[in-house]
């Protein structure tokens, strides 16, 4: 874990992984984008609209794991000073914010058919716009000091403080009678057709992939820059 | 004064580097203050010494070097700064009061510190309608209430005429011969002995290269 | 202690000398219960649906409006560099602040309710639903728009940030005191939400403080 | 004329750098939006009966909580001082002020006022109604507020001066306003409504700016 | 030079009194400054010096005797005080835009002013991260906007070096020599010539004797 905290050998190690992640993503979309916008079933009550979930799931999955890698990115930051963590933080974020983005529209475009209205202000609705806010918030917050340091941690500070915000949006559905779908996984076991599940998770494995690659790269730049700065200021200027 | 009851006050400052904006300040700056000792911070305009008192303070964090204040505890620290920290709507008097009360300076500190700075007459006045040379001695009357080793002044004579000059001057000077240590930055030169300057210029830190590490 | 002590009476004497923030609680009830009396008619029933999100609404925005100062006044004329530098804890300076906050924009609301109930024809069962959950949940607001305040101190565009961090926050504990109000008017079972509600006033009174202390170190670096 | 629009421009750029106002308004319309609905549930009828007064109330609090810095900030600073000794005359300055400050709290609310009328489900017949009433009314708001914030500007309590000051002249405002949505929104003639808010406006932007004036110089004094 | 396009500038003073919460502050205060005259304001902390300036630049009004400024408009006139009218959200080059508008000085004016003043490497920056010096300078810098005669200035050498104090006082010689008045309270002694010295002491009104009617 230690070595991880050096800056160039995070990245070496980003090196190696980077292809890996393109790859497997690559694949997972050629495979999973054609079974599930063409040869899955369609729902016996919802019909072909049923597709949208296999993007609106997995974006609303990766939303919140997102914001999780960005709360824990945050912590070891403000605890253990590890600058790589508040920068896998910083670059999670518009990721993040993307893929809450996608999970409202693409629920806004499936509750015109399903509830016959695109909008309610609902409790998981409104804690996932709430979420999409606070992502705002914090990419916000982070630029807007003249000393980068200061909006590192003031931005790590409110991504640990929202983090209370996401037991909310997980379990709106349970605490409130909410027009929106229950869990798909709960203790029961997976209350979904096994015909779903296959591109359901090849979906996940895209999104999830495409994310590493994105951060990795985020990480990068943040390095660069971050020397570039350094190398400017031994300059004096 | 200072030494008998408690640990002897000390202010260690090794190679120091701090960066504002993406530009360094200052840089390699060394000095040790001992009890008794008055340190002059000295330079042009811009050129870091609020940044350096501030660091002293523990306002802000170096960027480089080390820093450490015997006592290390901010009991053993006053801090005067640019701007006052009075509040307009209180009175000279609450005002002090108040930061008695922060500083847990004994009982009558408050009297004590009014009457050695001569404000019994605006004692009861609100602060705002002080003219700015009285604004400015209530404000440093902060210094006496308690007693704290270790006082670090940025531009303590501003709007002062020449009898309230020499009134801080004797102040200091008193504190510093009880075994207190005094460190400030002005553009006037001080009515008392001071041990020691520290010329900003000198760690001017512009086409000087840094180490990595020192940044990182 | 002292320290702590010597901030609030500080803080409250200015609120009163200097701050609007008290006495526009109160004013905005006043609007409020002439205006809505007024703009919707004495028709029963429309009044009193709508008592507990007027409440929250008011709470809401006397917490966000004169949170904007908490620590800029300070800030401005110098007195945070020297708090800093005092022997009390940024911990326990956020405390105080966030306390005399509260009591001079949170405690008036909680007073003022049952006032505002009349007038606004909710049910009399509603009275002590309303100042429970207003109690349990204004205390939360001052918290988390403390932390929100401090961390904007210093920044770039502060008025546009500062609501944008501590809106998102808020919402929380906007649904949940609501639901308590009204759960209890319906007379159903409340405790279950008011629960809720101290469970985040409970996690943000460990956590807002130091949260806030750190934030406000950070900018007055 | 030059000194007046660089008034402006001065007062729109620190509005959105410093001051949470202008956001304040739209954050406050997101949780009007976000909470009635919620408070009250989505029983169509309740939610559009209210409207008007939420709208109201909301352009009051908008007004009331950012007039508290419309000259204070500039007296802190010391810039009012060098504007008084300046060729503007302070009648032109508090003018200039008086539109800034309704730029950036009344005129946000105008033009959001159609997404509230919608989310609080006020049929579209009430729109242009609406945006009349509130482009007729909260200039008077900005108006009568200056004169408040100029007059209490020395005061020692200037925090319980202002609202006891201001509060009382909005209510006529607020009546009138309040009305002429609901005439318009049940089918009755609102132009004598319109005609009373016209009134107050002409007569206010007749005396306001210069009574703000005398009172600004007479607390630099 | 302003004598060329308009009226000569004159300021006369004639049995000057005022009074501040309850206090008379100075009684019988005359002067006349004609123009190409410096007027030194003197005198110790809580003299009336500020109140005097904040009189003659038609901020207050004399509590009795007459007060005579020409040409009386405010386009005549530039007034520096204790505090800056600096925004700290603006940068430098928008504050001092901004006034120029406000004084409707001719295109360029900013420019000349900022080279003027040295402040070109602090034009951009927001007025809140600059030194107490630069900052200082940033705020005097609207005095060469525009071309008024009549300056007053209180306190105009705080927080500045060595450089820039007699950077200052090079501009205000100049402003002399033009034709120019410079009236200025200070407690260090300026650089340049002063024609004329106003000492405040000579006017404390303290335990002396005031017709009624002066006061009502
Ligand atoms: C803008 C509107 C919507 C938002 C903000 C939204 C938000 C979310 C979120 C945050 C999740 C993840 C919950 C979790 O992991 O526990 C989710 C899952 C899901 N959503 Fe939506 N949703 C919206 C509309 C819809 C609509 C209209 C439908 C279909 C009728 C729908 C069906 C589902 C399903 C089936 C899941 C998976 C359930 C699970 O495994 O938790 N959503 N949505
Ligand atoms: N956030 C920032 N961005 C850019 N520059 C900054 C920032 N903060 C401070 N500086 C610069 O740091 C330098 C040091 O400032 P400091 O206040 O320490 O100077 P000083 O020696 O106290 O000057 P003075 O005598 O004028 O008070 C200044 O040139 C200032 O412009
Ligand atoms: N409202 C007031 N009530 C009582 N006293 C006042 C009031 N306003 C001003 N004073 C007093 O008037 C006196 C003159 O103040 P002024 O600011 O003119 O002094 P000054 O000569 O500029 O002093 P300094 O050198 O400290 O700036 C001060 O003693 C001040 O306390
Ligand atoms: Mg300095
Ligand atoms: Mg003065």
């Amino acid at each position: 874990m230690h070595a991880l905290a050096n800056p160039n050998r995070f990245l070496k190690l980003g090196d190696r992984i980077q292809p890996w992640a393109l790859g497997l993503c690559l694949i997972c979309l050629a495979v999973g984008l054609p079974i599930a916008l063409a040869f899955s079933p369609p729902d016996y009550q919802q019909g072909d609209t049923v597709r949208i979930m296999y993007i609106h799931v997995p974006a609303a999955w990766m939303s919140l794991f997102c914001y999780g890698v960005m709360a824990a990115g945050s912590a070891s930051f403000l605890i253990w000073r590890q600058p790589v963590a508040n920068m896998m933080a910083r670059a999670s974020a518009p990721v993040g914010a993307m893929f809450a983005g996608l999970c409202l529209l693409t629920g806004m475009l499936w509750g015109e058919p399903m509830w016959g209205t695109p909008w309610v202000w609902d409790a998981r609705l409104t804690s996932m716009l709430v979420l999409f806010f606070l992502y705002l918030g914090y990419m916000a917050l982070g630029d807007a000091f003249d000393r980068p340091e200061q909006g590192d941690k003031a931005g790590a500070i409110l991504a640990l403080v929202g983090s209370v915000n996401l037991p909310i949006i997980k379990f709106s559905v349970d605490w409130w009678n909410s027009l929106h779908q229950p869990s798909i996984f709960s203790m029961a076991g997976i209350s979904l057709d096994s015909s779903m599940i296959l591109p359901l998770f090849l979906m996940v494995g895209a999104f999830q992939t495409f994310y590493i690659v994105v951060v990795l790269m985020g990480v990068r730049t943040q390095v660069l820059t971050a020397k570039v700065r350094a190398a400017r200021l031994m300059r004096g200027t | 004064m200072f030494s008998s009851d408690r640990q002897e006050p000390k202010v260690i400052v090794t190679d120091l580097a701090a960066q504002r904006g993406g530009r360094l300040i200052f840089r390699g700056l060394s000095f040790t203050a001992e009890a008794g000792e008055a340190v002059m911070v000295a330079g042009p305009n811009g050129s870091g010494k609020s940044t350096l008192l501030r660091l002293l303070a523990g306002l802000a964090q170096p960027d480089a070097g080390s820093l450490t204040r015997l006592p290390p505890e901010n009991d053993g620290l006053r801090f005067a700064g640019h701007r006052d920290g009075l509040k307009s709507g209180l009175t000279v008097e609450e005002n002090l009061s108040f930061w008695s009360a922060i500083y847990d300076a004994p009982e009558g500190s408050v009297v004590k510190a009014i009457d050695r700075f001569a404000l019994s007459r605006v004692s009861d006045m609100p602060v705002d309608v002080l003219s700015a040379g009285w604004r400015r001695r209530a404000g440093l009357a902060r210094l006496i209430l308690g007693s704290a080793p270790l006082w670090i002044l940025d531009e303590p004579y501003t709007a002062l005429d020449k009898d309230n000059v020499s009134r801080i001057d004797g102040i200091l000077s008193e504190h510093i011969a009880n075994g207190g240590i005094v460190i400030l930055a002005t553009h006037q030169s001080p009515g008392f002995e001071t041990s020691q300057t520290v010329d900003m210029a000198t760690y001017e830190a512009t086409y000087q290269a840094l180490a990595d590490e020192v940044l990182w | 202690m002292n320290g702590f002590i010597a901030l609030i009476g500080r803080e409250l004497r200015l609120s009163v000398r200097l701050r609007a923030d008290t006495i526009m609680v109160a004013g905005f009830f006043a609007v409020t219960v002439i205006l809505f009396p007024f703009g919707i008619g004495p028709e029963p029933g429309v009044l009193s649906r709508i008592g507990a999100g007027v409440l929250w609404v008011t709470a809401l925005l006397a917490a966000l409006l004169s949170l904007d100062h908490l620590f800029s006044d300070d800030e401005q004329d110098g007195s945070l560099d020297l708090l800093l530098t005092s022997p009390v804890s940024p911990t326990v300076m956020a405390a105080a602040k966030i306390l005399a906050h509260w009591l001079t924009t949170g405690l008036p609301l909680i007073i003022l309710a049952p006032l505002l109930g009349v007038t606004l024809q909710m049910p009399s069962t509603s009275t002590i639903p309303m100042m429970t959950a207003l109690a349990l949940g204004t205390p939360t607001l001052s918290l988390i728009g403390a932390v929100g305040a401090a961390l904007t101190l210093g920044a770039r565009r502060r008025g546009v940030l500062m609501p944008l961090v501590v809106l998102p926050l808020y919402i929380p504990v906007l649904i949940f005191g609501v639901g308590a109000i009204d759960a209890a008017v319906m007379g159903f079972e409340a405790t279950g939400l008011y629960a809720v509600l101290a469970g985040f006033l409970l996690i943000s009174a460990a956590l807002c403080p130091w949260a806030a202390a750190v934030a406000v170190r950070i900018s007055a670096e």
